[in-house]
């Protein structure tokens, strides 16, 4: 390893370091803003030396890491996400927990563990960057002990998430077995050489599971909602989007590297996966009334819109996919942190019949709750819009039809639950307040909901996730060219689907 | 001393891996629902012992050592929270707390 | 002076946009001024006009004026553009003049009601005479049917005039909507007129209609019959006259005036007009005169058993429609023209009559409730009896004898005639005669049953005078052979219209004698019947009613031989039905439906998050094994 | 550049009229008027200076790269990776239809003044964003653009029905929102598959509509693209059986939401036929036309039954848009430029007479606080203004000649029995039924016995103004509809002649426009073709007159079009270059 490679990987020992820094400042001196501030320095500072790196690449860390232009935008983008959460988290965490300070080292920690994942290129920093997210993960969710939901939803998490692993792993076993490496490029070579055994598509298809799992797509995506629903609100979002975010962009870069659209089967079983997850995450997000539930079935969907790009594959999908990605997590980040800010002591603002009026209390909470869920649903002037006309218009280009019907009929259906938030929002205050039906039982202290003041931090996120919405969605040119060139690393190896699994598949 | 072929040793594993899976699917304790999911972890390590002997590698039991080191990160924090279940639910039935649903 | 031609309709107009603008706030008599000023100087105008065409006739007969270019799409050009000729004269002389002595008579007539109400009243007049007279001056079907359509709304608003009666303000949706029906037929005529001529110009089509369609071609035959279509609806005729007597629930001079005098009487102008296509078509013809037959034997009937006055009118208003009907069926064109210029007068004078006596008699219209009103008013009676008589076209001395002799004969002797609608034209005189002299007998003899109310001042006898002289002498512009021969009228019309190639020469004066003895002795004979049955010896009828046969076909004269039964049960009631059945819209159930599925799904996949960490994991393994055997087995 | 400024004028006012409700409730009012008011004189000068009888010659087929036809033209660079362009442009059609925007939404403004008195400025943000979004539907010839625009008048209108709709609002919109948002997302794959499909055809990945016009594809591929747009414009329109979502929102919509939906949200709908699935799809029209043609004539009396059965004010006027719009589907699929004019009049006349109608019944509510018309009855009596308004609008709707709706029906009818005499027959029996329900408006509400006694004033001076205009504007449409059916005469010729140029080119005789063949024996006829012949020289001799007066004209407006066109080009190059910065 090179001077150059090691420069390389400064952005990872930048986070890694930062953590064992934190750890010290807190046996040091236990302070909830100190400890805030270094988080969010360390954060800046691994997104600055972004920068710096660029110059010296693209460069294979033999053979774990490859850290090229395309690791590079998918760590900027969980490292952007990551400070969002810990800024959200920051007032949070202020009214919640006496201990608040080991939260950011585990913050840090999944953080690298997300960005190791995203340019891994070797099973080992596959599954470590895999298991350094996860486990990071398991005391997230459980961070607010006093919180039965917290507990259960972080026991869930941790027993599932480790099943998935096993899968994982006898995966990889697998595929190592029958092509003697765990290299990603040269495994590719010895599909090509020797052709594909049953033994290697299963191994496949387990690691496919821990994927699904991770990514909550279905038949893996059950804990999704009580997960969302349990986890503190910032967890919740970091969640959804950053551990979202490292996992898509590790399977993107395998599945081309591997050159996975060769393999008819998995394309099928992709595409029951993706129609699998519209479908579920959309019905039941249909009636439900807890808005954290309604947010985790609808990211069950958008997973499942996500992977119908992904199965056009070549360059396209992967622009288009990792567009969706942005829009995604500026809008998820969005939700949640309009959850967060939201929230009170005692529970989070997770009941739908707290927002009810909040136009008239909080215009411009509601304005941005507003367009973040119009964003979701796809609607213009904002990122969704973008992201969803670019999913489609990739699988359009493959000619897809069949699944792209049935995203469409789904975006139909989702409009119907993002409306009834929206609904509840502009509910006129004049009116007589209905019986209140909550979801769980019991919680409910509902009433008229918690109004605590809006932190100026979480405005502050809030705002520029909405300008940055709004900008993405009226002038995408730039970030379009900007993505493009990113990925460029990894979409001049992509292949397009091959034209005769197309007619097997969908004619 | 008879070999064994890498079918048979990818046979055991998934033999233990299957062992593991059905005892996370009808234990209802929550440590014993821990302990299937070990196995199954195991199952997984094997898998890559015996892949590793196939090619002569040493990866497979590289990998080996990280799945345990791995195995033993989470099970700490998960009797951490076993412990915490303990409190709040007054058992160890891992589906007594089923409070979020629907 | 042919070119102020354009003030003829705008007068109305005008009269109509200033009564509806500021009719609110002017006092009765302004109202009354701007209604009847506007119609008198219209008039005045047209006599001008008439006289200057007269003296002066352009060029074929012809006058255009075009005010502007209305459509122009694809080639299909209509302009508001007016057309004067001499069967058009004729027209708006009629519907200036009778309409203005009509206005005239309204002001008091209709002094009873306020003034806003009296301004209204006026307003729709003015606009009805607009309309009729674009209708007739139109030099395109199009501008045609917007006087046409105009002349309908009219008639809609002032049957519906009294509208607080919701008896009332059904008459007029059912009049509306049945001549709408025809007018729907009529509009399908254009369009098959516009799609092969890219014209609707009456000049263009009379020229082109016998070079591009050949007799009895399909094209024609359904053009003929689509215009007919509209035709019955407007005048009244089989199948589409049910809407006439329910009409009489508007005022009595607006009875005169739409339903008698000249609205009806545009299906005539209409067939008059197109009578190229027709003469194309003689099926049709046959038809038209088949239709007029039926028709005025029918409307006869029932004007028999009628007990309201201005029923019978009515009735007798539809079967002088199937005169004019018949004799455009033979192609007799200026004898139908003729014969509406003379009903005009008569009947409109008879409505103008029964208005007085029910004005006078406080809003009775029932006949069997009056009686003696000779006495009381004796100007009425005369001119009453006046128009009666040539209802009943007592011979020589009465218009209605000359316009319906002529039909008749040529009915008998034209080369389209048939002896079958020459019979059925004589009968159909005879009954007219009876319930005429009915009417004449119920009302104004026998002792008085109901009181003196209010007399009729001048301005309401003034009107009725004068229509009684040119009732009478309106006739002698066209003597028959017979009696001096002077076809002043049809040699006036004939340069537009064809003659109807009457047999003349090859039938002999003899002929037409015999016919016209045997026309005034019908008509004799018929007012004689009358007298006996209704003043003589009334009795005679009442037992025959009593007779269970009697009662049964009272009632279906009555009711105007259940034709109103026939389209209640076939038409009305079933999309009322459907309309009542499906007023949720069936078609919302589909979605209902796909919206309740969607509920049901979500109910579903709700039952298996069940918060179950092992019913969680048990999902993975089935995605696993899913997953598994997708990838091995495909 | 003005269509530009008509959108940002009505954006900007949108905003200043929110923030304003801060300080003062009247003053978003004033504001919403001001802004649209100062869009509708621009546009009426536009229109006087450019279309008073200077279009654009006559006979131009749609071809890619043709220019010609606009009056006005934008070009911006929007998104250059996927050819999106911000390109707007306005020929006759889409002018009239702006015009009728920026009237209806004066008056829809001036309706709202009391009604309105919840969150006046939110109010009248989303009623300026829906013009905003309704102005740019109509003058966007950029696909993707037009979709863009297409969803962005949605939101707002949800809006407006959503919160300051009648009770049951919360239904309606979510209704109104699905059907629309579902069929607009079918367009849009529609529209990114003819992108791609011209893309690997010619190399060009465009949404530019004048270079997509003219793609090859095969039949039934095409079949299945149109059949996206298609079922999102018939949704909107809406033909039997997309209709339902149209009777819940006007119902519940306030009276200016209501407006704004029949009368110009519709018009989308149409416009969207006429402007890309006409064009873009020729061959497939034809073959989908006579099936479509059938849909509109079932619309017709469907709608017009369901009218009649109704016992809601707002219901029963909401049905009656379905008969309308019935009209529109049978007559732009009769191909013919007869049908296609009436089109557009129907258009106009539609969103004056519906419109008013639910003025009168906005008005009405607003002084009983019910739309049963069972309670109503003889209201003539104490409010004579009202009902005569809903007199002239009663019988506008029911097709008056005189009246603007009459011409619009003629034509259309007159057109489409030229393409299909049988459909045209039975759509004809609709103006019975449009009669029956309009009358029955007028007997159950304004005559006939009061059934409650009532206290209600008579229409006031602001509604008269209202009022007052919406007359004059529908007896000036119905008595010199030229002035518009000139204005829209190019751009129609020019869809017809692109709709039949692909026919002869497809080797397919063009029947439609020729003189009846109802009888085989008139070619036989020696006279008659000497006649034909005749006619056709007279015809012949128009059409040079017409063609010289044309050149004159579009002479002289070369000559004035010229400098601003070239500035405007020199801009567009600019932001070419320099992305959508400015």
């Amino acid at each position: 390893m090179t001077t150059e490679g090691l420069f390389s990987l400064l952005p990872l020992f930048l986070l890694s370091g930062f953590a064992v820094i934190l750890m010290l400042l807190i046996a040091i001196y236990r302070d909830h803003n100190l400890t805030f501030w270094f988080t969010l320095a360390g954060f800046t500072a691994s997104f600055a030396s972004l920068f710096f790196i660029q110059a010296v690449l693209p460069r294979q860390i033999v053979p774990i890491l490859i850290i090229d232009n395309y690791a590079l935008l998918y760590w900027g983008m969980i490292i952007l996400a990551s400070s969002a959460v810990a800024v959200l988290s920051y007032n949070y965490l202020k009214e919640h927990e006496e201990q608040k300070e080991e939260y950011y080292i585990l913050l840090m920690t999944a953080t690298l563990g997300a960005c190791t994942m995203s340019s891994a290129s070797h099973f080992i920093s596959f599954f470590l960057g895999l298991e350094i997210l996860s486990v990071s993960l398991y005391t997230m969710i459980s961070y607010l002990r006093d919180r039965l939901e917290s507990v259960e939803a972080g026991l869930k998490y941790l027993v599932l998430a480790a099943a998935s692993s096993a899968f994982l792993l006898f995966g990889m076993a697998l595929v190592y077995a029958s092509t003697g490496t765990m290299e990603f490029a040269r495994i590719s070579e010895s599909l090509s050489a020797n052709g594909v055994n049953a033994l290697t598509l299963s191994g496949f298809a387990m690691m496919v599971i821990a994927v699904g799992f991770k990514l909550a797509l279905a038949p893996f995506h059950m804990w999704t909602p009580d997960v969302y629903q349990g986890a503190p609100a910032p967890v919740t979002a970091f969640v959804a989007t950053v551990s979202k975010a490292g996992m898509f962009g590790l399977w993107l870069r395998f599945f081309v590297m591997i050159n996975g659209y060769r393999y008819g089967s998995l394309l099928i079983l992709f595409t029951v996966i993706s129609i699998a997850s519209m479908f579920t995450g959309n019905f039941l997000a249909l009636m439900q009334n807890n808005v954290k539930r309604i947010l985790a079935y609808s990211s069950i969907a958008h997973l499942g819109y996500l992977f119908v790009a992904f199965l056009a594959g070549g360059k396209l999908a992967i622009e288009a996919t990792t567009f969706y990605l942005v829009a995604y997590i500026i809008t998820s980040l969005g939700t949640f942190g309009i959850v967060t800010v939201l929230s009170g002591k005692m529970r989070d603002a997770e009941d739908i019949e707290d927002y009810r009026g909040l136009y008239w209390r909080r215009p411009l909470v509601a304005t941005v709750f507003t367009a973040m869920l119009m964003s979701l649903a796809g609607i213009p002037l904002t990122a969704g819009f973008i992201g969803k006309f670019y999913l489609v218009s990739a699988a359009v280009n493959s000619w897809l039809w069949l699944p792209v019907i049935i995203l469409v009929i789904n975006s139909a259906i989702s409009v119907y639950y993002y409306l009834r938030i929206i609904v509840v929002m502009y509910r006129r205050i004049d009116e007589v307040t209905p019986a209140v039906e909550t979801t769980t039982g019991t919680l409910a202290t509902v009433g008229p909901v918690m109004q605590p003041s809006i932190s100026l931090g979480g405005g502050l996120v809030l705002a520029v996730l909405t300008l940055a919405l709004i900008w993405v969605g009226v002038f995408p040119g730039n970030i379009i060219q900007f993505i493009k060139d990113m990925v460029s690393s990894l979409s001049s190896a992509a292949m397009p689907m091959h034209t005769a699994q197309k007619i097997m598949l969908f004619r | 001393m008879t070999s064994f072929s890498m079918e048979h040793g990818l046979i055991l594993a998934t033999i233990i891996f299957m062992l593991g899976l059905i005892g996370l699917l009808s234990r209802k304790n929550i440590v014993f629902i821990l302990m299937s999911v070990e196995i199954m972890l195991n199952a997984a390590g094997l898998a890559f012992v015996v892949a590793g002997s196939r090619w002569s590698q040493p990866d497979g039991q590289v990998m080996f050592i990280f799945i345990l080191a791995m195995a033993a990160a989470e099970v700490s924090i998960a009797l951490a929270l076993i412990i915490l279940l303990h409190r709040k639910f007054k058992t160890l039935d891992a589906d007594a707390a089923h409070n979020m649903r629907g | 002076m042919l070119e102020l031609l354009w003030m003829v309709p705008a007068l109305p107009f005008l009269g109509y946009i200033i009564l509806a603008l500021f009719g609110g706030r002017m006092t009765k008599g302004i109202s009354a001024a701007v209604g009847v000023g506007m119609l008198g100087l219209s008039a005045l105008i047209t006599i001008v006009i008439a006289i200057s065409f007269i003296a002066s006739p352009p060029e074929g007969y012809l006058f255009l004026q075009t005010l502007w270019k209305w459509v122009d799409v694809a080639g299909f050009s209509p302009a508001i553009a007016l057309r004067l000729d001499p069967v058009s004269l004729v027209f708006i002389f009629i519907i200036t003049f009778v309409g203005f002595l009509i206005h005239l008579y309204s002001v008091q007539y209709m002094e009873e009601e306020d003034s806003t109400w009296y301004a209204r009243f006026f307003a729709y007049m003015n606009l009805f005479v607009g309309a009729m007279l674009m209708l007739v001056l139109a030099d395109n079907l199009l501008l045609l049917y917007l006087g046409w359509e105009g002349v309908g709304l009219c008639s809609y608003l002032l049957i519906g005039y009294w509208y607080k009666d919701p008896a009332n303000g059904a008459a007029a949706r059912k009049a509306f909507i049945v001549t709408r029906v025809g007018d729907t037929a009529m509009a399908i005529g254009l369009f098959i007129l516009v799609m092969a001529f890219r014209t609707l110009n009456i000049q263009e089509i009379l020229r082109h209609v016998p070079l591009v369609w050949p007799v009895s071609s399909q094209a024609v035959v359904i053009t003929a019959l689509m215009l007919l279509g509209g035709a019955v609806g407007k005048s009244a005729q089989l199948p589409l006259q049910t809407w006439l007597p329910d009409a009489m629930a508007g005022p009595t001079p607006v009875s005169a005036l739409i339903h008698a005098a000249t609205m009806v009487t545009a299906g005539v102008y209409l067939i008059a007009r197109m009578h190229v296509i027709f003469l194309q078509a003689p099926e049709v013809m046959t038809i038209v005169g088949i239709i007029g037959a039926l028709t005025l034997i029918i409307a006869g009937f029932s004007a028999i058993t009628q007990f309201d006055i201005k029923k019978v009118l009515a009735y007798s208003t539809i079967s002088q429609i199937g005169y004019m009907f018949l004799a455009l069926g033979v192609g007799a064109w200026s004898a139908a023209v003729f014969h509406f210029m003379i009903h005009a007068f008569f009947k409109a004078l008879l409505f103008l009559g029964a208005g007085a006596v029910i004005y006078a008699l406080h809003h009775e219209q029932n006949m069997f409730k009056m009686g003696g009103v000779k006495n009381m008013l004796p100007l009425t009676f005369w001119t009453f009896v006046i128009g009666s008589a040539s209802l009943a076209a007592l011979p020589l001395v009465t218009g209605g004898f000359y316009s319906k002799d002529l039909i008749l004969y040529l009915a008998f002797t034209g080369e389209h005639g048939s002896k079958l609608l020459y019979f059925a034209g004589l009968f159909g005189a005879l009954i007219t005669a009876v319930y005429t002299s009915r009417m004449v007998f119920l009302t104004f003899y026998g002792h008085e049953k109901t009181h003196l109310h209010n007399r009729p001042g001048p301005v309401m006898e003034v009107p009725l005078i004068i229509l009684a002289v040119l009732s009478t002498i309106g006739g002698f512009i066209e003597l028959p052979g017979t009696l001096g021969h002077f076809p002043l009228f049809s040699n006036f019309i004939q340069n537009i219209l064809p003659s109807p190639g009457s047999g003349e020469g090859h039938e002999g004066i003899g002929t037409e004698l015999m016919l016209q003895i045997v026309a005034a002795v019908v008509a004799i004979g018929g007012v004689f019947i009358g007298y006996l049955l209704y003043y003589k010896k009334p009795e005679t009828v009442q037992n025959f009613k009593q007779t269970p046969s009697g009662q049964s076909l009272y009632k279906f004269w009555l009711y105007g031989w259940g034709f109103d039964w026939v389209y209640d049960t076939l038409f009305v009631k079933p999309i009322d039905w459907i309309a009542q059945v499906n007023k949720s819209d069936v078609i919302d159930l589909i979605y209902t439906a796909i919206a309740w599925l969607t509920r049901g799904f979500n109910r579903m996949f709700s039952f298996t998050q069940t918060g179950r960490l092992r019913w969680y994991a048990m999902g993975i393994a089935f995605g696993a094994i899913v997953a598994i055997t997708i990838v091995v087995f495909l | 550049m003005i269509l530009f400024w008509l959108i940002v004028i009505l954006m900007a006012g949108s905003f200043l009229a929110w923030l304003s409700s801060r300080w003062s409730s009247v003053a978003p009012k004033w504001i919403a008027l001001v802004a649209v008011l100062i869009d509708f004189l621009a546009a009426a000068s536009f229109w006087i200076k450019i279309a008073s009888f200077n279009y654009p010659a006559a006979g131009n087929t749609l071809i890619a790269g043709n220019k010609g036809l606009w009056f006005t033209e934008l070009n911006w660079m929007w998104i250059p990776s996927f050819g999106i362009s911000f390109h707007l442009a306005s020929d006759g059609l889409s002018l009239l239809l702006v015009m009728l925007t920026l009237f209806i939404g004066v008056l829809s403004v001036l309706i709202s003044w009391n009604e309105i008195q919840y969150k006046v400025g939110f109010f009248y943000f989303n009623l300026l964003w829906i013009l905003a979004g309704i102005i740019g539907v109509f003058t966007a010839i950029d696909l993707f653009l037009f979709y863009f625009f297409w969803e962005v008048m949605l939101i707002p209108m949800y809006f407006l029905i959503g919160i300051w709709g009648s009770k049951n609002r919360i239904y309606a919109s979510f209704k109104f929102f699905i059907f629309t948002q579902s069929s607009g997302l079918l367009m849009f794959l529609s529209i990114l598959g003819l992108f791609f499909l011209h893309g690997k055809a010619t190399g060009v990945y465009t949404f530019d509509y004048m270079q997509l016009i003219g793609t090859k594809m095969a039949p039934n591929v095409a079949m299945w693209l149109m059949a996206g747009f298609v079922i999102a414009f018939i949704v909107k329109l809406p033909a039997v059986p997309f209709h339902n979502w149209l009777p819940d929102a006007h119902t519940e919509a306030p009276t200016a939401g209501s407006v704004i939906l029949a009368a110009l949200m519709l018009k989308t709908g149409a416009y969207g036929l006429i402007r890309f699935v006409l064009p873009l799809f020729p061959d497939a029209a034809r073959t989908f036309a006579p099936a479509a043609m059938i849909l509109g004539a079932i619309g017709i009396i469907y709608g017009a039954v369901l009218a009649f059965a109704q016992t809601d004010f707002k219901r029963l006027v909401a049905y009656t848009s379905v008969n309308h719009m019935g009209f529109v589907l049978l007559g732009v699929f009769a191909l013919n430029e007869m049908a296609l004019q009436g089109v557009v009049m129907q258009m106009l006349c539609h969103g004056i007479s519906t419109g008013a109608l639910f003025i009168i019944v906005g008005a009405l509510y607003g002084r009983i606080h019910t739309r049963d018309i069972e309670q109503m009855g003889g209201l003539w009596d104490k409010v004579p203004r009202m009902g005569s308004m809903a007199m002239v609008f009663a019988l506008a709707s029911l097709g008056l000649p005189g009246l603007g709706n009459f011409i619009a029906e003629f034509l259309v009818l007159a057109g489409a029995y030229q393409a299909s005499n049988w459909t045209t027959a039975i759509s004809t029996i609709g103006l019975v039924l449009s009669t029956m329900y309009s009358l029955r408006i007028m007997a159950k509400v304004f005559l006939g016995k009061p059934r409650k006694t009532w206290t209600l004033e008579d229409l006031n001076l602001r509604e008269m103004i209202v009022m007052g205009s919406l007359t004059i504007v529908i007896l000036w449409l119905g008595l010199f509809p030229n002035h518009v059916l000139y204005v829209s005469r190019a751009s129609i010729q020019s869809v017809v002649n692109t709709v039949n140029a692909s026919s002869t080119a497809a080797g397919q005789a063009n029947t439609l426009l020729q003189d009846l063949p109802l009888d085989k024996t008139e070619k036989k006829n020696d006279d008659i073709s000497l006649k034909q012949k005749d006619r056709q020289k007279e015809q012949i001799k128009i059409e040079e007159q017409i063609k010289t007066e044309e050149q004159l004209r579009t002479e002289q407006q070369i000559k004035a079009e010229e400098p601003i066109k070239t500035e405007e080009y020199m801009k567009s190059e600019e932001h070419t270059k320099g992305g959508i910065r400015q």
